[in-house]
């Protein structure tokens, strides 16, 4: 391609590309895009657990829930650090997000109805996370594979929790186990779906596999989420909402349903249950606390100015 | 009154006033002024909700009725709270979440320093571990205070008006407690921490080029289990869930 | 599914519309814009509840499990509500909550209207007597919106921001319900009320120098117990009391 | 005294003052902040109870509820009415509620902490309100006399209300029984200093009397509220907590404890439970509704220029 050569060089040996390497623009920008939307995500994911924070049903559940949602932040500024090392601005790109000129993961516009939904999310989502992201510790820009290496440590640990909480609730009350496999009906077709679209209908793929910044394709990779998972609804007692998952023998490999991808599209356009809601939430803390940046700025600008003085008298 | 009831009551209300406050924090998570602080107030109501727990744990057992930090946490009725007004009152500007934390943890602060040479083991223990922590909420809302009232004209009054809107609360956390607890080394009563708290507070706000606010105190009462009017709002959403399903684990 | 289940399920649905619409107009009282306006929300909440009431009431003999009015508002969690979108999200706006009267009184008003001939009896009933009520709040929610909408250069806008907010929740109110209800003569069919309420409304926003919005719909689904994340909330301050004290008498 | 004469007629024969007679400066002035005063505290009264009806326990206690919370609104209308007939102006009065200028009833600076504070103001508060009211029927002046007519008869349908929240309470479970006793507790002092301080503290009552404002002194008017009231408690199985309360058959009254005026003076300056939030509650309700309130002024008068327009044309 038109890519620089000690660029190719470096990723046919593997290597990882480094801030101050050589690269090419559509593989900057794409990476720039990518993190940011990963980096949104975080943060617009902070929402829907949030909303269980103050009516978490333990003391216990609401520590493991508050330090859960705390990580998402800090996941949050690892990779809006990575994408800085691109050469853009945090400030900047939230105004993106806040703009909607970039997207976050459409997983976050469904809302959490009940407790059960936290562990559904823990289990499912963060399960699913990790599956895409996994691969992404070997992508080949330093920063996003580092960063990606502490995130996927503590969303292994948030996804046991989340594990943990739906097989309380599974081997509790009726009521309990109700609530449970009513969640996990509700969050298993959205979370497969975390995994974009089908590999014949993904046009950019090609090119991040060639630029080491994918590394398996879709389609592969919805079909290890499922693997790791179907087992796991087994031990927990509840029943994913697809008749026609079966293992199949001869692939090796769980078979799975169609996945109606309609919905995706309805949500990826703005018009799931909750996109406004999540875009207002965070726009409006961002609005609530501008007097709050403004203030810092001033100081910090005072304190240097101090400084000067002291050093020049 | 039993020596226990006594105890009972005294760690309740340290108990509660560190629950309500973590409860009151977890608001401000996804809804803080730049991700960092979404980080640091998430902390801080960690912090304050590992107390809590602590706390509840160690009254249910000085009871004796074999509650655990959850039956007292979500089974216990709004008369039977023993916060203190300060921490319970909802609050969504930043500035009254920075003042408030400035008024409790300067406060918190020195009482978990002298309460850790308590003749009572469990408590001393607790709070040779809090005032650590403690110390960094001190050290944070003090940054912010500082940083918003030496900022902009905005911030400055804003923050001045947010201090004001929190002071009459103040008073409350000096109220005396139990002489005997006191007298037998268990408990620290609160107005001896009275000028030290006071002087660490308007050390910050003349750094923070603010003035101490000349408001008179609120009547305050949560020791007794008078509370304002928001308390069964907060109890009504905490405690939902749990009381939806009583016979539940989770 | 059973006639029965059916028909719990379609009372249901219209009487959780009336309890929740009553439930965030007990907001009002006391904060309306003015004292005649405080008896009139007031009353218009109490026309709800009371529909609600008798509604419950019914659902649970159809039911036929020994359920009563509270068992049903106070002891089912979320996901067993039957109410839609628009009726559910809390407003602290006076031009919204008139914009979100006017749309669903003019829509319940159509349907009670139909509902007077149902074969079933009880609802027909119902209807009958909840009808009359309901052209006051239609009559009320249009002259305050003709009012703010052709009032002053600010109420136009904000009325007009007011009915933008609302408006996507008006689609959920026409979805069909079930086939054979509707085909028994039992249940209205909320589509064919589709054009009648659009014209009624659309009159007003004329008289009101309205636009009739051009916004998405929402998604809705609170007749299948899918709410927005702000019920639970609503029902965890509504029910906390009565859960507490399950087996009391009030 | 200096009262013109054909005003100390009308007052000797018992007869009622309307707006269009004459009447003495002092006289109106009286009427007019004991009316207003009485108004704002049945604006300020709404919050009390109005705090309780989204938590009420039952939807028939909620229906009861909101129908007496819209009964004080109501109040208020009657009574801002008839300060209007002495030549002043709802919107002043209301003015000078905000600004702190005119009072409301201390009792409602007492926050609601329990469903049985409802029960307990129904019962005491207005029970208390109606002993004071009742005199106010046979007040002089006519516009007055005539509302608390229906404001009479409309609280002590509230006060059996209270009663029968009090009696369910005490008849329930432990708790509920508690919960009665404890709000018993708390607002039967308070309800006692509704009646204003001892005669001999009271320097205003001896014109109001002579004006035929006031028929009864402060401590007649207690003592019949005391009277009325214990016999209540008992049917509630309720004590209350005065110790000193006990039969005197010498005076066919009930004995009871000296009312500690200490802390009515302190709510009155300003320092209770609720002053603040119940005055700001109010003023946030007033400004908000401003543009609302403009907006129904502009209207009308638009309405009225088009009228004018289509006689003209």
């Amino acid at each position: 391609g038109d890519d620089p050569a000690e660029f190719t060089a470096l990723l046919a040996g593997d290597g990882r590309v480094e801030p101050r390497d050589v690269m090419p623009e559509a593989y900057r920008r794409t990476l720039v895009r990518q993190i940011a939307q990963h980096a949104h995500s975080e943060i617009i994911g902070m929402q829907p657990e949030g909303n269980w924070i103050s009516r978490a049903p333990s003391l216990r559940r609401k520590a493991i829930l508050m330090a859960k949602v705390q990580d998402e932040a800090g996941h949050g500024l690892y990779l809006y650090a990575a994408a800085e090392t691109l050469g853009v601005d945090r400030a900047d790109l939230l105004d993106q997000l806040h703009s909607g000129r970039q997207k976050y993961s459409s997983i976050f516009n469904y809302p959490t109805l009940t407790w059960a939904d936290v562990g559904a999310i823990g289990w499912l989502v963060d399960g699913a996370a990790i599956v895409n992201q996994v691969p992404l510790c070997r992508c080949s820009y330093g920063p996003y594979a580092r960063a990606m290496v502490r995130v996927c440590k503590e969303e292994s640990f948030h996804q046991r929790q989340g594990f943990e909480i739906l097989h309380t609730l599974s081997h509790g009350t009726p009521a309990q186990k109700a609530m449970a496999q009513d969640a996990v009906d509700r969050t298993w077709w959205p979370s497969l779906m975390m995994f974009g679209p089908p590999d014949d209908d993904s046009p950019n793929s090609a090119q991040s596999m060639a630029w080491g910044i994918k590394r398996f394709s879709n389609d592969d990779l919805r079909q290890r989420f499922v693997d790791m998972t179907v087992p796991q609804a087994e031990a927990l007692g509840l029943t994913l909402p697809d008749p026609e998952i079966r293992w199949n023998e001869e692939r090796g490999h769980y078979d799975f349903g169609t996945v109606d991808f309609t919905e995706l599209f309805e949500v990826i356009k703005g018009n799931g249950p909750c996109n406004e809601q999540r875009l207002s939430h965070r726009v409006r803390a961002h609005e609530d606390g501008a007097w709050v940046r403004d203030a810092a700025n001033a100081y910090a600008d005072k304190q240097a100015a101090r400084r000067t003085e002291a050093v020049v008298a | 009154m039993r020596g226990d009831d006594r105890l009972f009551g005294y760690v309740l209300g340290l108990a509660d006033d560190a629950l309500v406050s973590a409860q009151r924090m977890g608001w401000w998570i996804s809804r803080a002024p730049q991700l960092e602080e979404d980080v640091a107030l998430a902390n801080i109501g960690l912090d304050q909700l590992g107390q809590a727990r602590t706390l509840l744990a160690y009254a249910g057992q000085v009871e004796g009725n074999g509650r655990g930090e959850d039956e007292l946490a979500y089974f216990r009725d709004e008369r039977d709270f023993r916060n203190v007004w300060l921490v319970e009152r909802a609050q969504t500007d930043f500035g009254v979440a920075m003042a408030r934390l400035l008024l409790f943890s300067t406060w918190q602060h020195e009482l978990y320093a002298a309460l850790a040479t308590s003749t009572d083991a469990t408590l001393s223990g607790v709070a040779g571990k809090a005032v650590k922590e403690v110390a960094y909420h001190v050290d944070h809302a003090s940054r912010w205070v500082v940083r918003l009232g030496d900022g902009t004209d905005e911030s400055h009054a804003r923050m001045q008006d947010a201090l004001d809107a929190e002071w009459p609360y103040l008073a409350e956390l000096f109220a005396p407690v139990d002489a005997d607890l006191v007298a037998a080394g268990v408990a620290v009563d609160p107005p001896h921490l009275h000028s030290t708290v006071l002087t660490r507070v308007e050390d910050v706000l003349a750094e923070a080029t603010l003035v101490v606010p000349q408001v008179r105190d609120a009547i305050g009462g949560g020791r007794q289990g008078r509370h304002t009017e928001q308390m069964g709002y907060l109890l009504a959403e905490m405690q939902h869930l749990a009381r939806s399903h009583p016979e539940a684990s989770w």
